[in-house]
């Protein structure tokens, strides 16, 4: 009987995975449920078990089935480990993702499972923190602290219980990682936090995961179930969001744990001293957890021998937008924006030219293809005037409006804002009304109120288009210096960056070209 | 059943566990049986978790999954986030939002299907996407507007 | 409605209960002492008088109490 | 004059070692937890801030109070960053200037501009941070969407909430929070259409808010503002002064325009308090002005003429004459007075000596014997003192709290806050009340054990709980052995080993499991410093004295006495019971609890006094009633009480005031006991005086008069008069001269003097050399009477029995919203919350007697009977009836039976045997009442009719 392996990931099923692997079934073949490989161009995708490892077919539908089967159909691939977009990756986090049945406790086993957690279980806590240290691994969720570190304040700080959380609120756009992750390879998560718990000795953790992600909480809840025993006396839950981006910030996601509203906390004090429940707590991104078993199994030199000046060990890139090869590219860092957009990813989709380019989800700074040198690396991009977040990449071709698109930057923030900080409350709703009157190069004229005798220090004059452009700027920088989090704080990323690089799209045009007016 | 006894059955049921900071998981499972979650299950869920009326009113009202009226027939959730609009988003949200007779972040007046925002849906090489119900549909194009709009008329 | 008699009699009576734990002799020297510290002039004397007036009821604790106030009343 | 603020250092105090920095190049030395904003306000550097406030946690959300520090990027807000040693701060740079200027513009991009007509005008932080960063221009303009639509919610009627005024700083709802503790407020929405929301958004009135104001105080703009400021306009000067209404003794911050009241707002530097308050001192002062105030004496013959107004000479001498005659006719001892636990200490001070030294008798009671007169004799006979243990602040470092008999969250509110606020910091919660209280199970509190007994049987419970502890070895041996009477310990403790004494044997009893009994005596034995709290549900039973004392023998058998976070509390019911039994207002002892057989001190107040004392106990209130019946009493002097309506058995009372011959009131309005009276003295509020109360915690706190009497004398110059027009020749011109002469014969007021109390805002006697700063816990080495006693306190079952004719049992007790008798709330708003007396039935009781919620049932017990409406509730036990005794109408004392307490004659509010029936209306009864009352309120006035 021959043995198919089909993704089961949410991706694959919106491209018709269910129906085909279907198709396998009724024609008698045993088909396994993988995560996804990680290309989306391929899709659905089918691998069939032969004497020579497993062989791909993508995309094919439901009535390639017999093509597949004798291998007769044209979009063979061949071992997926050969194909240009798989070769060049370096899979540490993401080794299993595609390959196994995610639910599969030997399957886990058989591919290098639990190996870090019995390592760690044979080190003293300390000793798991010191490799943690040692691998460079930094926050994978965006802000790039050093993980290390982190747990080494909670170990230390003494409490009566201690918790471990994976924040996998995941609402960057352009990102993904996180949903393949815990739908193709639970378990590597779960053992990520299994490490964490015996680091700090925390005796509870939690996996926040947005409701936007129903498949992703339906595999965590199950292989939490399956393993249990496996990671006793240490226990995990899952807890779901409720449709907030902001709960991705650590302090909001902990009053969403506790029942409350997802406001963001002042900090200090830190999470790691005084978190959930007021007690220490780890909290790190899902890709920071998932790649702790591969530290403590293959060592921590094997991870930080990996990467580019401070950034070590491997980034899950996740290329996405206007792009020919969407998907999922664990590299290390280093690689420039250019190869990443144009040789792994293969330009845009569309076959226009790239003209824009977003990294780092929706707070994160648009890049114009002068700047593709970049080094995919936490200071490179903070230099460049952005930042890596998520690791996401969004690619737009030349139809762009980027002034369009700063004024999206302005209104998610509106509507993502927790309401707590006035920059960000009252800034984010005033920085969207006045990039329309900009886009529509129509500057505010005194308003009725301003012309009245009454107000008599009010300016009665209409507003030039440089003096709201100048506004905008310093309503950019009330919001990066006051606001209370990043989603008040980095707005300014997406709004600057696209005033700066494309200033012909808000009709000022000095900046590259002296377009004409 | 009257409403509130079933929300009580619902609370009575799940209250049990000393799971702390249960409000979201116990919101999150009224909704999930009785499609919404009525003003009137409020003091029904502040006493059993012993917090006030106005803390579980502000958590309600806080997170947007969390309706208060009875939901449409139909739900679409359109993904309006960069990456969807690097794939022409925007337009298919305007052509959606015309065949279906319904504004972006509304339902329509028969009560049959709402159309309603979401900011990504992990699904970001593969756009334009939307969640139908409980089922992700991935490079929204004309034909596929055709196909959904049938599909919730049912 | 209690008459004054009646009702110093039970105040009496209730206060002899109340250290009856301690023993008859003691609940009435204690029941005495009380008497002295917080009864005025005019119901210890009416008290004095009690166990000689014709018809009057009292329970033996009582009795005994009142007689014992009456022998260390001062001549009025 | 511009209105001055208390200063606000935006951040709580810290409690850290010291730790020094510079802020704008000045050196600053602060515990280390202090933000670098409180640090800033203390060298007087007052950075920007609007979210920020120092009765609350800092918040962060405002951002105007950023600042730079050197070494690290940004700009922190200085409320949420604590100081650091050797850190170098700068609060203005042009930067910071810029992004505040920045915010500021954001909030008045969305806020309205009608300063000049605004309620908060020259009284708002948002207009004086607009000030202060010199806004100039909104350049943003007016036109965006904002919030200035709201429409302005009314419901409460001491406040107003304008949505359009809110900057959502969530000020009032941290301090619904932190202060108060029931979490009525949230914010509505998210982003930039967060709003204030009371509850589900019904409004402040129909929501969960209690009214007590924090939300108002801790609001920086109009958005919450007093009614009162809207009429009047803001306040121009602020006096200190103490609440008059319960044992709490919050003291307020009276801020007035000229001699016009506008507002009471909590004192932050009030010690018993701590800038809190309730809805009845921070807004239910009307009654002060109130059409009602009577401020004419007036006299007549008897009590079925019409009052007929005279001149204060006229009613001062016939007081006088009266009395004198009265004493000529039926001997020195005809005639008495009673004392208020609302009036100042001077106050009482003055009636008992015009009594002793006056009449030259003993016969002076006060309103405490029907509430704590059981406390004064329990704690004294144990202890060796009548007063609680603790100061307030203790509570703070309690581990175990037991509450019985008390509802702390209704009587005494401010300090329900603070519990409420150590019970969600872990303290654990032990309540033993027949009823569920709120404390039992409220947003964020639960009890760890509620024992609902039923009424009258507290002695066997303690006593139970006592068994467990003993039986089980859980006493605190050493302390025993050092600190107390171990012949009465070996006593109490054989006794209390009997196994009839065990929870099992009491159980069928109380009503209580025994292993609830059980779980909750070693709780409070082993749970670490364990503080009792008590109130009337203790005292106002026939073994009041033995549950004091039983609460006592708890305490000190597991070493509860003498440390912070422990001891045994009685909560005083009202303002200045404490101090009315401090000044001897009871007929068996002088000022400091001395017997007044004691010829030393008897012989300290003759010398000082010029007369011989008498050296007998006087009569009681209850003793009064009986002789006056009798005939040979016949003259009273009531101050600031109304017996009739108070005082247990109704019918009982008004058969002695009408058999006396001149009964004298001095109060506010003509009060129940006013339809017996002869003469009517028009008394003062606590606006219009000045004197000192002494709270729950023994706190003596200054009042301060604001205004002139209405009536045109202080109750202490009234007093006086009558003295003098007696031949008394009393020549006090200030209350202070009093408090001199107290503290001149009360060893443990010997060092109370008003410029004391002006330095230190307040004292707890016993101030004297031993304790010149006072005693806020008492008996820490010794026991003021040297080694505690433990008492033996049997079980004695109360003759009020339930029966066929009257099978429940009624328990009484009071609500937030009114106070006492009402006489002062039922003239003020707080009728919006407790309008009238409701009878609690539990829902079987109610069912087999065809009762529906709010139906008008008859309350019948073998004292009489009244009618009022039905409250169909599981709070009470099955075969439990509760309710309030606020409303005259209802009269809810005549149904009270006249049995008492054994060794203080409180009454036994707490267990009547009644029945409860379906009525359709008034029972006859009430209706004879009611004529009777309007009858004798009839007043004629002095001058005739234009």
């Amino acid at each position: 009987m021959m043995r198919i392996f089909v993704s089961k990931d949410m991706a694959s099923v919106a491209l018709g995975a269910d129906s085909l692997a279907e198709a396998f079934a009724s024609a008698g073949c045993e088909v396994v449920r993988t995560g996804s490989r990680g290309l989306f161009a391929i899709e659905p995708l089918a691998e069939v078990e032969t004497d020579e490892g497993r062989i791909a077919y993508g995309p094919v539908g439901p009535n390639d089935v017999s093509a597949v089967l004798d291998g007769s159909h044209p979009a063979r691939i061949g071992r997926i480990e050969d194909h240009p977009f798989f070769s060049g990756q370096q899979r540490f986090t993401f080794a299993r993702c595609g390959v196994t049945d995610p639910l599969s406790l030997s399957d886990y086993a058989a591919h290098g499972g639990w190996k870090g957690l019995e390592t760690a279980l044979g080190l003293s806590p300390q000793a798991v923190v010191d490799a943690v240290k040692a691998s460079g691994l930094r926050g994978r969720g965006g802000a790039g602290f050093p993980t290390g570190i982190k747990w080494q304040t909670v170990l230390d700080a003494a409490a009566d219980e201690k918790f471990i959380i994976c924040n996998a609120d995941e609402g960057d756009s352009g990102t993904f990682a996180d949903r393949m992750l815990i739908e193709g390879d639970p378990f590597c998560l779960i053992e990520g936090m299994a490490i964490a718990s015996h680091a700090v000795g925390a005796s509870h953790g939690y996996i926040y995961i947005r409701s936007e992600y129903p498949s992703a909480i339906a595999a965590m809840r199950e292989a939490i179930a399956r393993s249990a025993t496996k990671i006793a006396p240490f226990t995990l839950e899952v807890r779901v969001g409720a449709g907030t981006y902001v709960c991705g910030e650590e302090t909001a996601l902990l009053e969403s744990i506790e029942g409350k509203r997802g406001e963001v906390r002042a900090k200090p004090p830190l999470p790691a001293v005084e978190g959930l429940f007021g007690r220490p707590t780890v909290i790190n991104n899902v890709l920071s957890l998932a790649a702790v078993p591969f530290i403590l199994a293959e060592g921590a030199q094997a991870y930080a021998e990996v990467g580019f000046g401070r950034s070590r060990g491997t980034m899950p890139v996740q290329i996405a937008g206007n792009v020919k090869n969407g998907g999922l590219y664990e590299i290390g860092f280093g690689v420039t924006l250019g190869e990443l957009v144009n040789q792994i990813g293969g330009g845009t989709a569309s076959g226009r030219p790239v003209r824009a380019v977003q990294v780092g989800g929706p707070l994160g700074a648009y890049f114009p293809p002068s700047m593709f040198h970049l080094p995919f690396d936490y200071e490179a991009f903070a230099e460049a005037g952005g930042l890596i977040g998520h690791a996401g990449i969004t690619v737009f071709d030349d139809t762009v409006d980027m002034a369009h698109m700063a004024r999206f930057a302005m209104e998610f923030c509106a509507v993502e804002s927790c309401g707590k900080c006035t920059p960000c409350r009252i800034g984010s709703t005033r920085g969207t009304e006045l990039i329309d009157r900009i886009v529509a190069k129509a500057p505010r004229a005194a308003g009725t109120l301003e012309t009245l005798p009454q107000m008599r220090n009010a300016r009665t004059a209409a507003r030039s288009h440089e003096e709201e452009i100048d506004l905008l700027r310093d309503l950019c920088d009330t919001m990066k210096h006051g606001s209370l989090c990043a989603l008040g704080g980095f707005t300014p990323y997406p709004v600057l960056s696209a005033l700066d690089h494309f200033p012909e799209d808000f009709g000022s045009g000095h900046a590259l070209t002296e377009a004409a007016e | 059943m009257t409403q509130t006894a079933q929300i009580q059955s619902i609370i009575d049921r799940f209250v049990h566990s000393d799971q702390r900071g249960a409000l979201l998981p116990l919101l999150h499972e009224i909704q999930e049986e009785l499609g919404f979650i009525a003003p009137g299950a409020v003091p029904l869920i502040a006493d059993a978790l012993l917090i006030s009326r106005a803390e579980v009113h502000g958590v309600i009202s806080f997170y947007p999954d969390f309706r208060t009226e009875p939901p449409a027939r139909h739900v679409i959730k359109l993904c309006r986030a960069e990456s969807c609009q690097a794939r022409g988003g925007a337009a298919i949200e305007a052509e959606l939002s015309h065949h279906l007779g319904v504004a972006m972040g509304h339902a329509r007046k028969d009560g049959q299907v709402a159309l309603e925002p979401v900011y990504c849906l992990g699904l970001c090489a593969i756009g334009p996407n939307a969640m139908v119900d409980d089922r992700p549909v991935a490079r929204i194009d004309s034909a596929a507007i055709g196909r959904i709009a049938g599909e919730v008329e049912a | 409605m209690m008459s004054t008699d009646e009702r110093l009699a039970y105040m009496a009576d209730q206060i002899l209960r109340n250290f009856a734990s301690r023993g008859q002799e003691a609940a009435i020297a204690a029941t005495l002492d009380h008497i002295g510290q917080f009864w005025d002039p005019g119901m210890k004397s009416r008290a004095a008088a009690m166990p000689d007036a014709p018809g009057v009821v009292l329970s033996d604790g009582v009795r005994a109490t009142f007689m014992r106030l009456r022998d260390s009343q001062p001549a009025s | 004059m511009t209105f001055t603020r208390e200063k606000d250092f935006g951040t709580p105090e810290a409690t850290g070692e010291a730790v020094s920095l510079t802020i704008d190049g000045q050196q600053v030395s602060v515990p280390a937890g202090t933000s670098i904003m409180r640090a800033a306000a203390m060298v007087e550097t007052a950075i920007p801030k609007l979210c920020a406030t120092d009765s609350l946690e800092s918040f962060g959300s405002c951002r105007m109070c950023l600042v730079e520090i050197e070494g690290r990027k940004g700009y922190p807000a200085s409320c949420t960053t604590p100081v650091a040693s050797g850190m170098v701060v700068r609060t203005e740079t042009d930067k910071l200037r810029k992004l505040r200027r920045g915010v500021m513009e954001l909030y008045i991009s969305d806020h309205p501009l009608d300063c000049l007509t605004c309620s908060a005008n020259g009284d708002c932080e948002l207009q004086d941070m607009a000030g202060a960063v010199g806004l100039r221009d909104v350049r943003f303009g007016f036109e965006g969407a904002n919030h200035l639509e709201g429409c302005k919610d009314e419901s409460n009627p001491y406040f107003t909430f304008d949505p359009a005024k809110c900057i959502v700083c969530s000020r009032c709802v941290r301090a619904c929070d932190e202060v108060q503790g029931t979490l009525a407020l949230t914010v509505d929405g998210r982003g930039f259409a967060s709003k204030i929301s009371a509850s589900q958004g019904e409004g402040f009135l129909a929501s969960e808010c209690v009214s007590c104001g924090a939300c108002v105080q801790a609001c920086p703009t109009s958005a919450l503002i007093e009614n009162t400021v809207i009429e009047k306009g803001t306040p121009d000067r602020a006096v200190v002064t103490t609440c008059a209404y319960c044992g709490v003794g919050c003291t307020f911050r009276a801020e007035m325009r000229g001699e016009e009241l506008v507002r009471m707002v909590p004192w932050k530097e009030g010690k018993a308090n701590h800038g809190h308050s309730c809805v009845k001192g921070r807004f239910a002062w009307g009654y002060a002005q109130h059409r009602d105030r009577i401020l004419n004496p007036m006299v007549r013959n008897s009590v079925d003429e019409p009052w007929r107004e005279v001149s204060w000479d006229e009613a001062i001498v016939h007081v006088a004459s009266e009395f004198r005659r009265i004493q000529n006719s039926y001997g020195t001892r005809a005639i008495g007075g009673i004392t208020s636990s609302r009036c100042t200490n001077e106050e009482t001070f003055l009636v008992q000596k015009l009594i002793r030294q006056g009449f030259g008798n003993n016969n002076v009671d006060t309103c405490a014997r029907v509430c704590h007169s059981p406390t004064g004799y329990g704690l004294k006979t144990t202890f060796g003192t009548s007063a609680g243990t603790q100061d307030f602040d203790s509570v703070e470092q309690a581990d175990v709290v037991l509450v019985i008999g008390a509802n702390p969250t209704d009587g005494h509110p401010v300090f329900g806050s603070r519990l409420k606020k150590r019970l969600r910091e872990g303290a654990k919660l032990i309540v033993i009340d027949p009823r569920r209280i709120d404390l039992v199970r409220s947003p964020h509190v639960e009890a760890a054990h509620h024992l609902p007994l039923r009424p009258g049987t507290n002695v066997a419970l303690l006593t139970a709980m006592a068994h467990v502890i003993v039986t089980e070895g859980l006493v605190d041996e050493t302390y025993v052995r050092e600190r107390c009477d171990t012949e009465a310990y070996g006593e109490w403790a054989a006794f209390v080993s009997d196994p009839a004494r065990s929870p099992e044997a009491i159980e069928e009893l109380t009503g209580v499991p025994a292993a609830d009994v059980c779980a909750a005596a070693r709780l409070y034995a082993t749970g670490g410093n364990g503080a009792i709290y008590y109130g009337l549900g203790v005292t106002e039973h026939s073994q009041g004295s033995s549950t004091v004392m039983a609460i006592a023998n708890l305490a000190m058998a597991t070493g509860n006495v003498g440390k912070p976070g422990a001891g045994v509390n009685p909560l005083r019911g009202q303002n200045n019971v404490q101090g009315s039994c401090d000044m001897g207002s009871f007929p068996h002892e002088l000022p400091g609890y001395r017997h007044v057989s004691d010829s030393v001190a008897r012989a300290q107040f003759e010398q000082d006094w010029g007369v011989t004392l008498d050296a007998e106990p006087g009569l009681r209130i209850n003793n009064m009633l009986d002789a006056a019946t009798d005939g040979t009493f016949k003259g009273i002097f009531i101050q600031g009480e109304d017996i009739l309506q108070s005082d247990p058995n109704t019918t009982h009372v008004a058969a002695g005031l009408a058999a006396m011959e001149c009964v004298v009131v001095q109060d506010l309005f003509l009060n129940e006991t006013a339809n017996y009276a002869h003469v009517f003295l028009p008394g003062s509020t606590f606006l219009e005086k000045d004197g000192t109360f002494t709270n729950a915690e023994r706190r003596i706190q200054r009042v301060r008069k604001v205004m002139e009497p209405k009536n045109g004398y202080a109750d202490w110059e009234v007093v006086q008069l009558v003295a003098n027009a007696m031949g008394l020749g009393w020549t006090y011109t200030h209350p202070s001269q009093v408090m001199n002469e107290i503290a001149r014969l009360t060893p443990t007021f010997a060092g109370v003097t008003y410029d004391v109390l002006d330095q230190r805002g307040s004292v707890q006697w016993p101030v004297n050399e031993a304790a010149p700063d006072g005693t806020p816990t008492m008996h820490i080495d010794h026991f003021v009477r040297g080694k505690g006693l433990f008492v033996v306190t049997d079980y004695v079952p109360t003759d009020e029995r339930t029966g066929p004719r009257f099978p429940l049992l009624l328990t009484t007790g009071r609500i937030l919203s009114q106070y006492n008798v009402g006489a002062q709330t039922r003239r003020t708003p707080n009728e919006a919350w407790h309008a009238e007396d409701r009878l609690e039935i539990h829902p079987h009781d109610a069912e087999n007697r065809g009762i529906r919620d709010g139906d008008w049932v008859a309350l019948r017990s073998r004292a009489g009977e009244t009618t009022l409406r039905a409250l169909i509730t599981d709070r009470v036990a099955p075969g439990v009836v509760y309710t309030t005794f606020h409303h005259p109408d209802t009269q809810a004392n005549v149904i009270t039976t006249d049995f008492s307490d054994w060794a203080t004659n409180c009454p036994e509010y707490k267990v009547t045997a009644v029945q409860v029936a379906p009525s359709n209306g008034p029972s006859d009864w009430q209706r004879r009442y009611r004529a009777q009352a309007d009858q004798s309120r009839r007043i004629e006035t002095a001058e005739p009719a234009e």
